[in-house]
């Protein structure tokens, strides 16, 4: 009795609450078929990036046996790479396999030139806005984030007008990773640079990213957004869009399919995506987000998880997460898939988003230097009357400092 | 005119103490629509949609069944402790009475934060991380000082005539804890029971460092990390806060007069 | 031989004290110590292979310039301060009302406990959903249905702050009271009548006898919550991350971020040895106190 | 100074009658005694008085003004409680400073006054000391300093030596009745204890379920009880009591009952004749040598200046005290005969004859 | 049963000296009174001869055993405590039985114990009572039963009175002398009532400071006290005590103080001529109506049954206490005589002739 045991390895996957756990059940289930010797034992944790790496890091500094499968944000590969915590994969995912993915995508999981990871689905800042209201003021999608402001402005008052109480923006600006992500957005399309990528040094007291950092507190904060963006994360600050509070949206692709979504959403119907605004003389730059699958250096079953991560990035799997959840594919082949883009038709126009997503700071210590950038915008956007140039060199300072630990 | 004032006071205490957890409760009977709404709706439509929710998809059973395991196991453990050494540290010759106590006061006063790494590291090398154990022995040394000041306490007040003539009846240390001290000092251990409990069920910081596995979350760690996807699930939220409550706000409307003896005793007394 | 009866009576005291000596030992002083061994080094648990370098008190040579360290301390500080004050008076004033009799006494008792009895994180969420941006009460208390005035409170460096102090102060001060009431019952009504005797009103009653009274039970309460203000950490967990820009971040939020988010144990290590520090002074003051307390007691 | 009258005072605590209808007149400059077992009422009384409660009927006259309406304040009384009251964290000489601070005396004038009443009582060597560093007897003195200094109209005592050892009792029971000569301020004083009552009153209030019982001087008391429990109450060891009946014998009246029978020359217990009445007898009434009382000893207690004897008299217990020491030993036979002086009779709890 | 032998014990706690070296013998049946001031050490001596406290030297022997090693249980003793200590949740049976059963008697027999006992202190109907349900005089007797029931060698009483009431103490403190003459059982008693001691004890050991002050029968000690403490100590009112020069004046001795002169007829004060003593003169041992010993009265405490004169003598402060009223009122002159039965000399503390 005691052969089902022998034959039947256990992987142990770690991931966040899905958005539709339907979806997963049914690739969890179909990778069970076929392959009846291996069973998927799934943990979900917070889907909060945080709170999920807080978790997944002292399971792995814990060299815990019950991770074998994890899910990586697109900044931890360096981290857990130099911590060794996670595999590298090296002849299991060699380089010609490599190309039939994003690029940004794969350099994300490259660290000191081994790869650790495989990139399941891409995700980037995007502007979702409400075509109603654009079209009824006579707008086009803006171009520049000043025209993203003055739009918001003029279609704000407008709506007051006739009674409307309607913000003009909403993103993301509590003090966490996603303030980073949207940050390095608006500073990136201002030819500006959070870190130097090859000393490693930081860049934050250069002008143009004290300019953009000066747009967003005297321009967006308390002005075309609330203040209570500052207390926002993607959930809230969705929920302020897809109650129709708000004219412009950053946000990620999966919104996408929840504001369009009559069930959910007050706007379905009424949404447009566009890539994000930039600055003038500037060129729209989205954070590269999104998920890879990496495998626990610690894990007892590596082969039969090797087959698991190969099965979830396989062209088809990714096809099915693209078709029924709407999250953006890593492999290139999929932008061009019929069925993917009918069921995303924003995807057609966003490939090259994609393809020229930004990555942050690839670093081990990127943990340290993000808590560093999140107070430090945190900071400089809260408070109106703060000196944004010495604050950026404090901020300078630490980072450099924290870099310098590694060496 | 006196008494008005007195008594507009007591309702203003009363209210203001209750309110925040009235309006959670009142929310967590809410439908969707009933949360956002603005003027907020008073009277719900007590509607259990909440409470289906946050057991169907945000685990609320495990985390309530880990709550109750772990506070459950820390209270034994510390009580039957708690006995042992407050019994010695009231009643018999101990050298360094006084050292012991301040020694086990300080322990209570611990900022979590400068043991959490070195325990952490600890509870790693064994492998007990994610594990009942793990967490209930954090708890059983935290709650240690609390569990023996009260019981030391109370058996400190028992009359020392009643030990005496329990020896002279021929009783010894053994017995004259078991069959005399024990029995009368019920209700103290009960307090301190209560007190170790509830500190055990509330506590977050080491729940969230050793249980990071789902499976093992306790409440307080559940309630803190619920986090969905479109908007900050506030029904569920509120409903599961409302069932990690409940059973408290009985226990201090139960027992409310042990609990103040017993906090009193920890304090003043010491 | 027979032991002498006394020595056995050690002997047997000490077996029954040794189990939680043990437990203490281990997961309290060890780990003390261990703390002040980590903070003396360079520990990165993301960079494993930098091992672990023993750099003397670098570390706490940083800590002194660490701007984000000591704003902490300064935050921890302010919210240590202020919110034990309000604690005291409110606390005052609820140990004043109950410790009146009167019907449905029990009732108004065991209500105040409640906010005690409460876990943090729970209240930290009810006060979170309270000064929610978009429904919640606070807005809706001041500015009724005008939408478009709702302030996001905790979106506000200051009124952040604040809230957390306010949620604070709502959790514990029926603690305080409750140290305060136990004072306050050690007062006999004798000295009360016999003011009035003398010819004191209310007002001087309660400047001349109960608060000079109360001081013991008020200095109590007050080291009391000091030192549990000190280890302020789920309100901030939950309620603001320590955010916005830093201004609700605490010592123990930051040293748990510096150790378990960025794997900086030695350097993390640090911070909680200074939190230990400033609580131990605290907590020696306190010991000594209740001390001088039970003597006064006594005679 | 002024005298105090109640007239038909009564108050209950939540249905619980305390004192029913209480009226009682204390002289100018006398020294009352309110006496009675524990409940009976007498703290009440005091607070009644004092304005600290509010009677439910009734009237309270301090000197000519009636007070009921008055507060404490208003009254100018002092008053000494069991439990010495003293401010903890006040030291000597605030505590009797306190009553004048709130009167805005001037702190001369306050300095005076307390300087001249620690030096009566003296306690001027430990004006600065907090009360916890006093013993029992210099707190007691202060509690009292801290009345006289006010010179208020009226002094109430609650049991104010009863927290002292034996010896001190007694010798602060003589200082106090000294000081009241020298005061002569009117004082009321609530004690159980009735040697205190006895050494210290000029008036005793003997009450019962906060009801008079009687109210006279010691010695009328003692020798001319009221009623039965006026009898019990006052008097140590207890009076002897035995049930019996009335005999009439042509001119002569028996007292006859299961323990003995005796002729007694009480010519009221004539009507009582067939009747079941209940003599009481004092332990030094019965004077041993001879006589109608037959019994054993059943027990001697020497206390070195008297002697006790606790005998058996026909099946009734009855217990003799002699100022002198006895050759008899326990077991022996005895026979007493009765002192007419300390012997009274009770029908239906009261008083017969004389 | 058996007798306690004790020599030279000594114990301190931490340094402070308690008991030294104590030495004193307890015939088989006696009752021994152990009498003194609070903290003397009476109750130390308790805890030493029932094992609840070591010794640090000496021995006390129960019967011919030396006891020292043996734990409480083994002592086979019984104690009655101040406080009863009856276990509060357990009824009276039970708490009686409690001993039986760690003795793992038979249930049969114990309940014929327990009853036998019960009986005999008139407590069998609230044998199923708990403690809080009982009066103090209740518990006190049911504290006795527990004791008595295991037929101990030797009881121990710590002040089992004094928890109650006057008058419940007095009639306690018959019962219990008769118990003893029933039992006989060695009781060794605590007390600091020099009444208690008095009516109780065949011999009373006076304790002051950890010392032996007299071990003797009452009326020896009342009547002849070893030292100045011991007069003191026992009687009440206490003894009157004036300091003096002895004067040799042909065959004539006289006692010369400040306060007044008389002759005494003490031979053996010849050789204290011209040194400075003390004479101690019980109160009743003042007799009003003439004498050498003129004063004023100060004040009048009437008793009821007895009367004491607060005087007066040439400065010094003499109470006096007669049986019978006086015509006296305070302020009045008086003259005493003295009589010689009660007037004690001491010089050094130490009593001087007869
Ligand atoms: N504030 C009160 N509320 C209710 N009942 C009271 C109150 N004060 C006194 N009593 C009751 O009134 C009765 C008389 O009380 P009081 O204190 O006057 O007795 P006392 O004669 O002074 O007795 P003691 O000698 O024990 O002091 C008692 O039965 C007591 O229980
Ligand atoms: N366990 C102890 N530790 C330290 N000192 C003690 C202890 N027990 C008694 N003492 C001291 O020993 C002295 C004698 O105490 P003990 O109890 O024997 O007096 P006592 O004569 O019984 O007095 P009381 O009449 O008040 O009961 C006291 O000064 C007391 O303070
Ligand atoms: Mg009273
Ligand atoms: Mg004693």
């Amino acid at each position: 009795e005691k052969k089902p045991e022998e034959t039947v390895t256990t992987v142990r996957f770690v991931t966040w609450k899905p958005n539709q756990p339907e979806v997963w059940d049914e690739i969890v289930a179909l990778f069970e078929n076929e392959n009846p010797d291996v069973k998927i034992e799934r943990e979900t944790g917070p889907h909060s990036s945080t709170a999920f790496h807080d978790l997944l890091t002292q399971k792995l500094k814990n060299r815990s046996r019950d991770v074998d499968v994890f899910f990586m944000d697109v900044i931890w590969p360096s981290e857990f790479a130099a911590a060794g915590w996670a595999m590298p994969l090296g002849e299991l995912f060699p380089v010609s396999e490599r190309s039939a993915f994003l690029d940004g995508a794969i350099l994300a999981n490259t660290y000191d030139g081994k790869i650790y990871g495989v990139p399941l689905f891409v995700d980037s800042g995007v502007l979702y806005y409400r075509t109603d209201l654009l079209k009824k003021y006579g707008f086009s999608p803006p171009e520049t984030w000043e025209r993203m402001v003055d739009q918001a402005a003029s279609i704000v008052a407008g709506e007051k007008k006739e009674g409307t109480g309607i913000y003009g923006f909403s993103g993301q600006f509590k003090q966490y990773e996603g303030l980073v992500c949207n940050m390095m957005e608006y500073i990136l399309s201002n030819n500006g640079r959070m870190i130097d990528p090859v000393t490693g040094k930081s860049d934050l007291m250069e002008k143009a990213s004290i300019g953009a950092v000066r747009f967003v507190r005297d321009r967006i904060i308390g002005n075309v957004a609330p203040r209570g963006v500052l207390t926002y994360q993607e959930p809230e600050s969705l929920d302020v869009f897809i109650q129709g509070k708000a004219v412009f949206h950053r946000n990620w692709p999966y919104a996408w399919e929840v504001s369009n979504n009559p069930g959910r959403s007050a706007v379905a119907g009424k949404v447009g995506i566009s890539r994000l605004p930039h600055f003038p003389g500037g060129e729209s730059h989205s954070t590269l987000g999104g998920w890879q699958l990496g495998i626990s250096s610690y894990s007892e079953n590596k082969e039969a998880a090797w087959k698991f991560v190969k099965f979830l990035s396989s062209e088809r799997v990714q096809k099915i997460i693209a078709v029924k959840s709407g999250k953006a594919p890593t492999r290139k082949i999929l932008y061009g898939d019929r069925e993917v883009i009918q069921a995303n038709p924003h995807f057609a126009g966003m490939r090259d988003v994609f393809a020229t997503a930004y990555p942050r700071p690839r670093s081990p210590l990127y943990p340290a230097i993000s808590n560093i950038l999140q107070r430090y915008f945190s900071k400089a956007i809260s408070d109106p009357g703060s000196d944004l140039e010495k604050e950026a060199e404090a901020a300078s300072e630490e980072i450099n400092r924290i870099v310098a630990l590694g060496r | 005119m006196k008494k008005t004032v007195f008594f507009l006071t007591v309702i203003c205490v009363v209210f203001f103490s209750l309110l925040p957890f009235l309006w959670f409760l009142d929310t967590s009977l809410k439908t969707e629509m009933e949360i956002t709404s603005i003027p907020p709706v008073l009277v719900p439509d007590f509607a259990l949609d909440f409470y289906r929710s946050s057991i169907e998809h945000y685990n609320l059973l495990h985390y309530l069944w880990n709550s109750i395991i772990v506070a459950g196991l820390s209270t034994f453990i510390t009580l039957s402790l708690s006995i042992f050494a407050g019994y010695a540290l009231a009643r018999l010759r101990v050298k360094y009475k006084g050292l012991i106590m301040g020694g086990l006061l300080t322990v209570s006063m611990f900022p979590q934060i400068s043991i959490a790494g070195p325990v952490w590291r600890i509870l790693q090398s064994a492998g007990w991380l994610n594990t009942y154990q793990g967490l209930v022995l954090p708890y059983v040394t935290l709650t240690l000082p609390l569990g023996v000041w009260i019981v030391a306490s109370f058996f400190r007040e028992l009359p020392k005539e009643l030990e005496d003539s329990a020896k002279i009846d021929g009783c010894g240390h053994v017995q004259t804890l078991f069959r005399i001290m024990l029995p009368l000092a019920a209700p103290g251990i009960f307090t301190a029971a209560i007190l170790v409990f509830i500190y055990a069920w509330n506590e977050f910081f080491f729940a969230l460092l050793i249980m990071t596995r789902q499976g093992y979350q306790t409440l307080p760690v559940g309630i803190a990390l619920f986090q969905g996807e479109y908007s900050l699930p506030w029904g569920e939220i509120s409903a599961a806060s409302t069932v990690a409550t409940i059973p408290l706000v009985f226990m201090v409307f139960l027992f409310q007069k042990r609990i103040v003896r017993g906090l009193s005793a920890g304090a003043i007394k010491g | 031989m027979k032991l002498n009866l006394q020595t056995r009576e050690r002997i047997f005291a000490a077996s029954l004290i040794v189990p939680c000596f043990l437990f203490v030992s281990v997961f309290a002083f060890y780990p003390i110590l261990y703390s002040f061994y980590l903070s003396l080094h360079r520990i990165i648990l993301t960079l494993p292979a930098l091992g672990q370098k023993f750099v003397w008190f670098q570390n706490y040579r940083q800590l002194f310039q660490d701007r984000i360290a000591l704003h902490s301390l300064t935050n921890t500080l302010i919210f240590v301060f202020s919110s034990t004050f309000f604690e005291l008076i409110f606390g005052l004033v609820i140990a004043m009302v109950i410790n009146r009799h009167f019907r449905g006494w029990g009732v108004v008792r065991a209500a105040v406990l409640v906010p005690w009895a409460i876990p943090t994180v729970v209240s930290s969420q009810m006060w979170r959903f309270i000064f929610n941006d978009k429904y919640g009460l606070l807005n809706y208390i001041a500015f009724g249905s005008d939408v478009a005035s709702y302030k996001a409170w905790l979106a506000d460096p200051l009124y952040a702050f604040l809230a957390v102090i306010a949620a604070d102060v709502w959790k514990t001060s029926s603690f305080a009271g409750l140290l305060i009431l136990a004072g306050l019952q050690t007062i006999p009504d004798e000295l009360y009548e016999s003011a009035r005797i003398d010819g004191a009103n209310a007002w001087q009653q309660f400047w001349r006898i109960t608060l000079p009274l109360l001081r013991p039970a008020l200095l109590i309460a007050l080291l009391f919550r000091t030192m549990d203000a000190f280890r302020v950490f789920d309100l901030v967990f939950v309620m603001t991350q320590g955010g916005p820009a830093d201004s609700t971040n605490v010592l123990q939020f930051y040293g748990y971020k510096k150790i378990f988010a960025e794997g900086l144990m030695g350097y993390g290590s640090t911070i909680s040895v200074l939190v230990f520090l400033i609580t131990f002074v605290i907590a020696i003051l306190y010991i000594r106190m209740i001390g001088s307390g039970l003597i006064q007691e006594k005679t | 100074m002024a005298g105090l009258r109640i007239r038909n005072l009564r108050k209950s605590f939540g249905g619980n009658v305390v004192i029913r209808d209480i009226s009682m007149d204390v002289p100018d400059g006398e020294f009352c005694i309110l006496l009675g077992p524990s409940g009976c009422g007498k703290s009440t009384i005091l607070k009644l008085i004092s304005g600290l409660e509010r009677q439910d009927s009734g009237e309270i006259f301090i000197g000519e003004k009636e007070v009921s309406e008055l507060t404490p304040k208003e009254r100018d009384i002092a008053m000494v409680f069991q439990s010495y009251a003293l401010y903890p964290h006040l030291d000597v000489y605030e505590n009797m400073a306190f009553s004048l601070k709130m009167k805005k005396m001037s702190g001369q004038e306050i300095e005076k006054k307390v300087r001249d009443v620690a030096e009566l009582l003296e306690i001027e060597d430990f004006l600065r000391r907090k009360p916890k560093e006093l013993s029992g007897g210099q707190r007691q003195r202060v509690a009292i300093g801290r009345a006289i200094v006010r010179s208020p109209k009226l002094f109430l005592f609650d049991e104010p030596l009863s927290n002292l050892d034996a010896k001190l009792r007694a010798s602060m029971r003589v200082e106090l009745a000294k000081l009241h000569r020298k005061l002569k301020t009117t004082v009321i004083y609530v004690t159980h204890d009735q040697t205190e009552a006895m050494t210290l009153g000029r008036k005793i209030v003997l009450l019962k379920e906060g009801e008079i019982q009687q109210a006279d001087s010691p010695s009328e008391m003692y020798e001319s009880p009221a009623n039965l429990f006026v009898a019990s109450f006052i008097g140590s060891p207890q009076i002897n009591t035995v049930e019996g009946t009335v005999e009439i014998s042509g001119k002569e009246i028996y007292f006859r009952s299961s323990a003995f029978s005796t002729r007694v020359e009480e010519e009221s217990l004539r009507e009582y004749s067939g009747k079941t009445i209940t003599i009481g007898i004092r332990p030094e009434s019965l004077m041993p040598g001879g006589g109608p009382l037959k019994g054993n000893i059943d027990l001697i207690e020497r206390l070195g200046s008297e002697t006790i004897l606790h005998t058996v008299v026909g099946g009734s217990r009855l217990t003799a005290r002699i100022l002198s020491d006895t050759d008899k030993e326990s077991g022996e036979e005895i026979a007493f005969s009765l002192n007419a002086k300390g012997v009274h009779f009770f029908y239906e709890g009261k008083r017969v004859g004389r």
